[in-house]
């Protein structure tokens, strides 16, 4: 990749540094579970690069949606509208999600800890939690359901705990597990514990230490992620910008 | 019937009150004609409390949420659930918390007249072990391991829908959530709706609730609103976003309610 | 994809096969096009076995059945499918007898990737005593006993749907039957349709199956007949009631499908 | 009632006796599971008469069907184009059926005993048949989730039997049952026995003893029936002949 190609890192948010490398990660034909903020931004993206047909599924019902617009929130008309197909609920979580049919699962957290085990639920002690943070929502299926799992989450030592406050999603039983943050890409080794397998571009393998509250297992081999394109930056901004933006 | 009326007759303190809709068609209306009405001791079940539970619990209506995702979509924190829940203010909130597949299998059983409903998921998360309506059974052909939920059956569930007919059969289209399973897990359910018409037109991706299911149907247009109803309103996301800084202190919050619901007008923020 | 082809790459002997549609919609030319091919030693599968399945038993394609109501809907028994049971004849039948409720479920319960679904039902009946596939369990919250029965997951589901598009997405409207569970509960699935058209249109009353879903897309009008689909053709109710007739007697059967059937042609009976 | 009002009895068919009598127990406003065969005739006899605004559910998925004809199968075109809703199979079993919406299921049965348990799955034994009958369809779930069943079947030893060769449907426990027969009517008494109620004009209480399989319990306040109207006969006639008209 030519210089001229690759926007410079420091003109990139560390949320847009995610997204773009979670979409790079998807693939034409694959079934994604969406949820809102950076796996909406990604899954979107990938459809305007290099996978217009990956299949987006929205937890509220919508599969094969092709929203013209980012949608704000999963519930969105645009996403209805544009549908192949509205299912309700209960049926998205038993048929869908639950009957294993999500290749890619997207999801967040508070805490992660060595295992990819995921708290959104509460910092500190359930009954007098310190921050109540809003819960499950349908993260703990889409973990146990989906082939593989992308968790988006910015690198931190009070994310990236030794022993979570709550443990809201079991990591991922059944296939791969993928965590990318705005310093790198991790992925279980064998045992299940979490492996530091890339770093982003001017970031060092102790940058990643220093902000993981364990000690890091690193890859033998550490790659590089490529940075970003100005194509990748410049479609990202247009589509964030299509939010706001009539129908 | 009027909205003021139908409530004032099904819903009284100390019930378990489903008001759903899955970011479309949530009955707001009807959420704030219930804090008129001075409603407490509810428990409130939903599956995304969103703004309109922020509303109830932060007005002291409630005493139990049974729930399964307590954020404002998009946004951020709901401010007064947690405030409730971090400081138990007005009011201390016993919660019943659950997965998104978990509460919709819950109103799911309810619906079918069973005490429980079978899933995958909960095993190894603290949910199980917080949440007394989450167990475990093995199947009885396989051995294998599943989890259970006790079946949510409110005591009156509301929803808000686009049409009624003139013999109160209800249709909504869009996305439905588990507006269908609340109406039929409950004892009594209400529908509010933006229009009356004559007969219902089939519609496509539409579900349609017999006029025998429902206790009472009142005529209420734009009542989904902060959130829509396709066909009619669009999602009011910059009401979703203004809410934060809104419900983000108590007086703030109490001033809002007292000027856009308390007063009794509804009027679109 | 030519039904011929797709059948024979994805149906071999000793599969379980199921071929839904309830009343309308059954998948009468994949049925046919099954026996032309020569299927020994399937496990059927069909809540109403109807006339398909009484031609695939009578010609000796199935050694077992899973079912829930054996007869000639509004017209009698279904003599095939009786001459098998009480007479062995071509070869015997083993049958896993359901009610409607419990293999519905099971299918629901395939296609939620559940080893089993809980229902009310069969308790007291004999259906329990004889179908290995029933079982009680106790609800973990209440102690009450409710009845369960195994997932069915095919190894190929087939329906008959209105239309596909030019993706492979398929449409079908009116009675909807269990299809969407068959197709979803199955390991692989194949769809004829009436009619190949660009794009789908949304309809009332609709399901959708994604190409991403189905093995295999065929196009095959008429193949319901004498079944229907609703918007293409009317069932054959006449067909319905001659075939008790034709089926009472072995020889008679045996003519008529070498006629009608293993001929190749699908001409309307 | 007149004679000029009722069709003399002899006019009538044993079938057309069970289905008028079973026509007037409905009513407006009744949501009935209605089967092949005399209920069918019966539910939609009542809509032209006394109860044009009874409910009808059919259990292939259609809610509030209004045929115009007499459909000939429960999958009938007629009814799905007519329905207010339609619903999967599954819905209809778990949400509608099982979730106790139904007022009054009707019932069929090639043997019924003195407790109006049912038999709809073999004559003989169960692994021998003598006759192989078409099992139990949606029967179980009506029975035992109905507020209110009717069984309309034929009198006649070989039906009323002391032994069921097999119990397809348990009685209703629930509600109510009520058996009509071409002979007359029998209830539960108290203790779950079937008791007659009623005999149709002409019918003595012993010719039903010597239909039944088993000693008879008789009420002691033992009612007769109307005879069938001339108004009904004419539009069940009228109703039947539909079915073989063009829509």
């Amino acid at each position: 990749m030519s210089v001229d190609q690759a926007a410079a890192a420091t003109e990139v948010t560390p949320e847009e540094l995610m997204t773009i490398n979670a979409a790079r990660g998807l693939r034409n034909g694959q079934v994604c579970l969406v949820g809102v903020g950076p796996p909406n931004a990604a899954a979107n993206l990938a459809r305007r690069l290099q996978a217009p047909d990956c299949v987006l599924v929205y937890e509220s019902g919508a599969i094969g949606a092709q929203p013209m617009r980012l949608p704000l929130s999963i519930g969105d008309d645009d996403l209805a509208a544009t549908a192949l197909e509205l299912v309700s609920v209960p049926e998205m979580f038993n048929f869908w999600i639950g009957g294993g049919r999500i290749d890619v699962g997207f999801l967040g957290a508070a805490q992660i800890d060595s295992h990819a085990n995921l708290n959104t639920t509460v910092i500190g002690g359930y009954a007098e939690p310190k921050v109540r943070l809003p819960g499950a929502g349908g993260a703990p299926e889409i973990a146990a359901c989906a082939r593989s799992v992308l968790v988006i989450v910015r690198h931190s030592p009070r994310t990236f705990v030794e022993r979570l406050d709550f443990v809201t999603s079991l990591a991922q039983a059944r296939g791969q597990t993928v965590v990318i943050t705005d310093l790198g890409v991790l992925r279980p080794a064998a045992g299940g514990e979490l492996e530091l397998v890339a770093v982003h571009p001017g970031v060092e393998p102790d940058d990643v230490q220093q902000a993981t509250g364990w000690e890091l297992r690193i890859a033998d081999q550490l790659e590089h992620t490529e940075p970003p394109t100005q194509r990748e930056v410049d479609e990202l901004r247009d589509l964030r910008a299509s939010a706001r933006r009539p129908a | 019937m009027e909205l003021r009326d139908a409530l004032a007759e099904h819903v009284r303190d100390g019930m378990t009150v489903a008001l759903e809709g899955f970011t479309h068609l949530i009955p707001f209306a009807a959420g704030h004609e219930l804090i008129r009405q001075g409603r407490r001791d509810l428990t409130l079940v939903r599956m995304t409390p969103d703004l309109i539970y922020d509303q109830l619990i932060g007005m002291g209506c409630a005493s139990k949420l049974i729930f399964s995702y307590g954020g404002n979509p998009g946004v951020g924190s709901l401010h007064r659930f947690r405030d409730a829940v971090e400081n138990g203010w007005p009011q201390p909130l016993e919660l019943v918390e659950h997965s998104h597949a978990g509460l919709a299998n819950a109103y799911t059983a309810g619906a079918s007249g069973l005490p429980f409903a079978v899933l995958r998921g909960y095993a190894g998360t603290d949910l199980a072990t917080h949440n007394g309506q989450v167990a475990f059974v093995d199947c009885p052909f396989t051995g294998e391991r599943v989890s259970a939920v006790r079946a949510v059956t409110p005591d009156v569930s509301i929803i808000h829908a686009q049409q009624a007919d003139r013999h109160g059969n209800v249709q909504l289209w869009g996305l439905a959530g588990v507006q269908k399973e609340a109406v039929l897990a409950a004892k009594a359910a209400i529908a509010t709706v933006e229009e009356a018409v004559d007969e219902l037109e089939p519609r496509p991706q539409s579900v349609v609730l017999p006029a025998w299911t429902l206790s009472a149907v009142c005529h209420v247009p734009g009542g989904a609103h902060p959130s829509y109803a396709a066909g009619y309103s669009t999602r009011d996301n910059d009401f979703y976003s203004a809410w934060d800084e809104i419900a983000r202190d108590r007086d703030r919050f109490l001033e809002w309610m007292r000027e856009r619901v308390l007063a009794g007008a509804e009027v679109p923020a």
